[in-house]
């Protein structure tokens, strides 16, 4: 059986605001599963969100939860793991809110390694203030602010953080809930900054006005699109072209920030006997 | 210990919000939609794949034991 | 003629601002006549209730709020409980039949029409979500500040190219359920 | 060859809309010449970025989106260095964001236009309710003492005016206006006629000859303390700093040269109030009470005055277009022959201060607040009238 | 086990040395027990930030050094929900930046502590110089209504017990608390001795019990207004926001909500103004001319009052520690008693507009204003009183 | 002969603020070689620069200058291009004010491949503000907020803004002039974003503090660390250690941004039509 | 005693900062002195000029800058002429041989010293960079407030590790230079 | 056209800050620290490499043709 999610959740919020078909309820229900899997302590684990459709996850999940202002979650979630190095910290954060406005404490958090695990809800668009172009909005699409076609260039948000530092970076889709479920146990086990951009689908945002069809055939079209890495590295560079690598993509061991912090504190300790 | 077969059951009714995902990913014909939420019209097709668990958005559906009904 | 008031008010997806807007639209064609549109935004607008206004007036219109309703309609039984004793006197209700007039006791020297709104857009236009044309061809019977015709063009200009007619069938039908009646 | 969207537009018509407030941002910016948008969304301002981007290419402009509100208001400031008439669009979170950045605006002296739509604050607060609680942050916003110039409009109409008002003063002063709306002004729909060009006084920043540029000075002080400002590109290669400055535009570090330079900013404002404090009223000379407003809320102050007056007492509204600089002769002169000025604002009391500073005790001030995210009805301020009348 | 560098520091005792303003913070902030630094240098703050570094580790604290003032301010309020005393230091530029985030922690409220060493803006300005140009934005610098503590030391001493006291009102009353030094103070070096923890008050937060669980309401409206905040990881499981929400913590979309929230985040400063407002006098009740200052200004106007009394003129010196919430009662019944109020500011004049309102047309109110990176000397405020003596 | 720079400088605010060996100067003086021999207008030049002494570089450059807020730089010079994609547009920033502060605007500008020629004067430190530690601070290296030694990780900036999408990424030294010259000639060449991580000393601020010696034996370290990225190739993994490639390391062709817009501009045009 | 108002100035590496600090914190042992000491930072601290102003007195201190400074201390010629006049009646300047003297009058009622610090210091220790100690030995001689022994101890505490010899040899250098004129 | 050979000059003696850099990089002996600026002592040694000039960081040296001088 499935892992059972209700404790998980704020049942007297629900049924959540997220609009039908909108994948961020199967990616936020997978991560839960994944997070159940870990056996790591509800009541030690708290998660930030900003501001977006996806923040709104902050408030459906029964942990301590903190929903602030876009684009800053992650500083938040230093202050609150730096001060307690023995919560999980998990941040929920969309395309817009991780990667716009939010993209440089994205990579500055890499950069330091800190145990933060970071939850990217990509969906394409800004869901939340109706469907202006982000920056992995496709080139080409339609969006409010880019009515003749977007001309800007996505990111590759798991090149990215791990050229910034990650140590864990891994990518799914609503579409493959048993894959997310595993990426997310075996994040939640990473000790480590642990990137997990989750491709969601918008169909009232993104989907409509770009006549993608309705929720069940954008998760067609990542059924296509997004495969397994392993498949992935299989193809022709030719046939890669318009196919996205999921999964875990990479990990390592490199020293976490808060353990490296306690040496500090060791260091000054001793320096002051 | 032979592992029980699981069955879909509508756990949320209430929660639904008629977005079809499950009957998408279902790999066969359990269920439909109705007027304002998901109906299970063929139980007896279940396979207990848990597909449309996974995908639901809405946390709506759930596989259970069949003896837990 | 001061200042018309009217509030369309429903769900989120029936509409209602749609509906708001091509009233306001419709009094471009009489260079004499102001007019002021708002609407409710807020979590409410997605999924819950959802609310346009129009006021209209051959004066300079300050206050864009309604104060009370010369014409209300309601799509939902929320919206007739929220808002059925928010009308001025001699104005007038219209609400969907499918929920209307079982508790509800409208404000004295208010007229109630519970109409089968919702009903005709599905039966008769066979889409639900011209409701919204449907109320607003019910609401043209009572708006003698705007002619029918100016209305039919705003709809005509706002519609999604493609729904004009199914919307102006439902505009019409709209606008006969009460040639029925009254 | 660079297009500037000022020449396109001047070929559009005068034209009667229904227009929302935000829309009218977009269509006064056009008619006064806007012709570049850096801005990033936000609610309930969201809808001007997207009716810049439908409309500034065809008319040769540019529009672009950034990473965040930070970057916007660099842009635009670069943008109007670089010669263009440039705007950008905010509700409370970004532009509190904006304010490190508007100070550089206002110490480089580059002219644009930054509009807020207010909704309800602190914080994320209520994202789609109206509110007035930005005023005094347009006022004090950015650290440091500063000149400013804040419009804030109350139709949609006005928002169109206003609009055109906040490119020629920012072009005239050489200084990033701001533009107050609140959510109601932003988002209600009103039928509007937008004049063409040719109908309203479009004004252009002065900028120096290319012969005089052995002798140019990027930060001169001149009679009307406004410095002629080049284009980029055009040769004159001049240098400007968020440091003090002298008039050659490098930092030089005496004491002096920061004086007269905040002097001169300040100067650029102080001396032209009467051109910039824009105000409405319908002051008979009898009135014992007046509801002075702004913004959306100026609607119920008229609505209830003019009940007021229809009941027979004697009292009159102010209309304030320019909250900054502040309209305090006015003010002060108003309070000398009235008994009683109300103040009612979307907030917990903001502008309120300025007429209690203005009135300096000659007159009654009291407030009707609402910070609720609902706007204040005729009734209540009718009722204020009477109770103190 | 959380190291609490409050627990430590205890250990040690008081000592006397030579400080300057921004090491005094340093340790004031650790005799509070101070925790939790996070920072962005910046001149005149940076050392600020390196006194941190050094001796937080140390006592178990941390400190960690952020990629931006954004970043500082949010990851101060995070460490303050995981429970530690934080803070954080910059000066202008970075107050700016850290505006929206400071509207965040008065909504969640979180306390907090944050430095602003204040030079001479806007912009870049003068970064080394002295200025008192921020007052006012740290009343009004973040979006929408909001109560404000700010505090303003004048000596390195003063310095010590302000953060002390910032620190203790921020637990007190679930607020960030602004400490506004000028770089005068910041950079200056007195002898001061550093009072051992157990000398002062020190207040923590009020904690629920882990066994009122169940009935917990992380925003609940109690009779001192201010709701008993967990830490992180208690096992309370609650939500915090910056939308206006109710007292479970969860927005519901309510106006009354809205209302009653603003109205108790008010409540909690409004209703302790005794407890808020600190200021000294030497008022001796036959004072004609009272000069009203903070920050290093005021060592100036006292040794200009000083000399002014030894001259026999009635003079007299009120010195602000809390600038906000403005003292306005007090000096509403100063103007009363007082011919004229003199204000020397290191600005434009900003502060003074508090007190022209206060005081609303009761004493005559003059202002001396600095704003040039150099300080008012005694002379010059000597003369002033004579001038208008 | 090399170039003569002289009329690329404002030489009435020489000599410059910097310090005794700072390297920053042999950067700009390099970096102005390298534009002498692009052929690019003076006039038609525009440099941006943010808050640090590499900000400073700005009040020194005779062209139309810009000296902003701290980090910012590169938002200014997004306005000056898009608004006039005639002119040339150079960001001259720090690691703090391009890496720290600057982040987020700068994989942004990556992102876009707007044609910028971002020169990031990379010194180790926080210079100006005198000794705090930078993204580019060496782990284990003391500065005034690392006294204990830095735990923080370095980014690896080249690595980081390719990833972004820049389309031309080099890295120099003060020690290696010649190669820095023809970087910045190929640089103002290209059309795109354009990254340039120019490696300096402070031999103040950081040199000092964790002694490095001065100047000379500064630039002696680049000689011995920063090797062109051919000879980096041909190492070890092990050689490779404690070796950083310097050279061009990567160029590609992708579409400008305001070649992109300019298009925007036609089809706009031509609907209206 | 009110105050005593001591300013040390010269070019940015002269150490004028460092010894304005040893002097405030050579008061340290005197548990009835108050003390503040205040410097100038900014463009100018680089290269520039440097300024350091310590204000001793067994009152508190309001004014926390030298008004008029009762000793002045200037190592460039650059100070002294912005300086030089702004000494109380009563007070001493002590200046560099290498420039002082040529067109310096000092005001009313002021004393002055043109004195070898560079040269004592780069010949005599060796290292020009004590010429700082030098100039503090020789503002010991004028400073009646604070004991010579204290200044010694606020050195030994103050310089660099290793370096304690030299500067404290530095110092008497300086206490000689008018030991042996006055 | 044979290339005329170069030769170091001090071309803004008042702008060194005798930092050293340019005796560093000289290949040859050619430079040496004067009391507050850099000075040409065996200018017969120099072959005109330009090192002193690329690296020295306040513009103070230029290589030249010895024609020019
Ligand atoms: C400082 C600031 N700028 C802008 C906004 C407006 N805003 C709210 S959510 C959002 C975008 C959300 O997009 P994304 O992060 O992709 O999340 P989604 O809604 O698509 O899940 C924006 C721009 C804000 N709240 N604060
Ligand atoms: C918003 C803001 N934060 C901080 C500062 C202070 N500040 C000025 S320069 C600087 C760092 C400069 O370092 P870097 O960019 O590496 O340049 P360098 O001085 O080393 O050349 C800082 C933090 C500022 N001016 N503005
Ligand atoms: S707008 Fe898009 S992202 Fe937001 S809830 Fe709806 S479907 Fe989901
Ligand atoms: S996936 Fe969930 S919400 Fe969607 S129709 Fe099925 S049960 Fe309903
Ligand atoms: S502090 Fe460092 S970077 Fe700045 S000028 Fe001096 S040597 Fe150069
Ligand atoms: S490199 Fe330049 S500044 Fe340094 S010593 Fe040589 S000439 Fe002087």
């Amino acid at each position: 059986m499935a892992e059972d999610i209700d404790r998980y959740l704020r049942q007297d919020k629900l049924p959540h605001i997220w609009c039908p078909g909108c994948g961020h309820g199967t990616i936020m229900a997978n991560m839960l599963r994944g997070f159940a899997r870990s056996g790591l302590d509800q009541d030690k684990t708290v998660v930030v969100s900003g501001i977006g459709c996806s923040g709104r996850a902050s408030g459906y999940l029964d942990f301590d939860t903190l929903h602030v202002t876009h684009g800053r979650a992650l500083t938040f979630a230093t202050g609150i793991k730096m001060a307690n190095p023995e919560l999980t910290v998990v941040v929920v954060t969309g395309d817009g809110d991780g990667a716009a406005i939010g993209g440089n404490h994205l990579i500055h958090a890499c950069r330091r390694n800190i145990d933060i695990k970071v939850v990217l809800f990509n969906n394409s668009i800004y869901g939340m203030t109706a469907g202006q172009f982000s920056p992995m909005t496709p080139t080409g699409a339609t969006a409010t602010t880019a009515p003749y076609g977007n001309i800007d260039q996505n990111f590759d948000l798991c090149e990215l953080t791990r050229s910034a530092g990650a140590t864990f970076v891994a990518r799914g889709a609503a579409q493959h809930p048993r894959q997310l479920i595993k990426i997310f146990q075996e994040g939640f086990a990473h000790r480590g900054l642990t990137f997990i951009e989750a491709i969601t689908q918008c169909p009232v945002n993104y989907g409509r006005r770009n006549k993608l069809g309705g929720a069940r055939d954008m998760l067609n079209w990542q059924k296509e699109h997004i495969i397994n890495q392993k498949k992935y590295e299989s193809l022709s560079a030719e046939e890669r072209q318009d196919k996205t690598p999921s999964g875990i993509l990479y990990q390592d061991e490199r020293e976490e920030y808060t353990e490296k912090y306690e040496k500090i504190i060791a260091t000054a300790r001793g320096s002051e006997n | 210990m032979v592992a029980k077969k699981g069955r879909v059951k509508v756990a949320r009714p209430d929660w639904c919000k008629t977005c079809g995902i499950c009957i998408e990913v279902c790999p066969v014909e359990v269920l439909e939609l109705g007027k304002d939420r998901i109906q299970i019209i063929y139980l007896e097709n279940c396979v207990g794949c848990e597909n449309c668990e996974l995908s639901c958005p809405d946390f709506v559906l759930k596989v259970v034991n069949e003896d837990e009904e | 003629m001061k200042r018309k008031e009217i509030r369309l008010s429903g769900a989120g997806g029936q509409g209602m601002i749609l509906a708001g807007i091509i009233l306001a639209e419709s009094s471009l064609f009489d260079p004499e006549l102001y007019v002021v549109q708002t609407q409710s935004y807020g979590p409410e607008s997605r999924g819950g209730a959802s609310r346009a206004e129009v006021i209209v007036s051959r004066e300079p219109i300050d206050y864009p709020k309604v104060v009370k309703a010369d014409i209300l309609v309601c799509l939902t039984a929320e919206s007739l409980e929220k808002y059925g004793q928010e009308v001025a006197e001699g104005g007038v209700v219209i609400a969907d039949d499918s929920f209307a007039g079982e508790d509800y006791i409208p404000p004295e020297g208010v007229d109630f029409y519970s109409l089968p709104i919702i009903a005709k857009a599905r039966e008769e236009i066979g889409l639900e979500v011209t409701a919204n044309m449907v109320a607003l061809g019910a609401v043209d019977h009572f708006l003698s500040e705007i002619d029918s015709e100016c209305l039919e063009q705003a709809i005509e200009k706002r519609v999604p190219g493609g729904t004009e007619e199914k919307n102006m069938a439902a505009f019409r039908a709209g606008q006969q359920l009460l040639a029925a009646r009254v | 060859m660079k297009n500037k969207a000022g020449e396109k537009i001047k070929e559009k018509e005068a034209r009667t809309m229904l227009l929302q407030g935000d829309e009218a941002v977009v269509e006064g910016g056009l008619v006064a010449g806007a012709s570049f948008f850096a801005g990033y969304p936000i609610t309930p301002a969201s809808e001007i970025a997207e009716g810049f981007a439908e409309k500034l290419p065809a008319l040769g402009g540019k529009f672009i989106q950034m990473e965040d509100e930070i970057a916007s208001m660099g842009c635009v400031i670069g943008a109007s260095l670089a010669g263009e008439k440039a705007i950008t669009a905010t509700s409370g979170p970004g532009f509190s964001l904006k304010q490190e950045n508007l100070g550089l605006g206002i110490m480089v002296e580059a002219p644009c236009v930054v509009v807020n739509v207010q909704r309800v604050g602190p914080s994320t607060g209520l994202p789609t309710s109206p509110s007035q609680g930005d005023v005094m942050q347009a006022r004090w916003g950015t650290h440091g003492d500063h000149p400013i110039i804040a419009l804030s409009p109350s139709t949609v109409k006005e928002t169109i005016d206003l609009t055109i008002e906040s490119f020629n003063m920012a072009e005239k002063y050489r200084i990033p206006v701001i533009l107050l709306l609140d959510e109601i002004v932003g988002h209600m729909r009103e039928k509007v006629r937008i004049p063409s060009p040719e109908e309203v006084e479009i004004v252009e920043r002065k900028r120096p000859r290319l012969e005089d540029r052995e002798e140019f000075y990027p930060y001169l002080e001149t009679e009307d303390h406004i410095p002629p400002m080049p284009d980029y590109g055009q040769g004159f290669r001049y240098h400007s700093t968020g440091l003090f400055h002298d008039k050659t535009g490098f930092p030089r570090g005496k004491t002096e040269d920061a004086r007269r330079l905040m002097d001169r900013l300040m100067a650029k404002i102080d001396e032209n109030l009467d051109d910039i404090i824009l105000l409405e009223d319908d002051l008979k000379g009898d009135e014992e009470i007046v509801v002075l407003s702004y913004g959306s809320t100026a609607r119920s102050a008229i609505s209830a005055v003019v009940r007021a007056r229809q009941e027979g007492l004697k009292a009159g509204w102010v209309k304030l277009k320019t909250v900054w600089p502040f309209a305090e002769d006015f003010v002060a002169d108003l309070a000398d022959r009235v008994q009683e000025i109300i103040v009612p604002e979307l907030n917990r009391g903001q502008l309120i201060g300025e007429v209690e500073k203005a009135a300096c005790g000659r007159a009654r001030i009291s407030g009707i607040h609402r910070y609720d995210g609902t706007i204040i009805p005729p009734a209540e301020i009718l009722a204020k009238i009477k109770e103190v009348g």
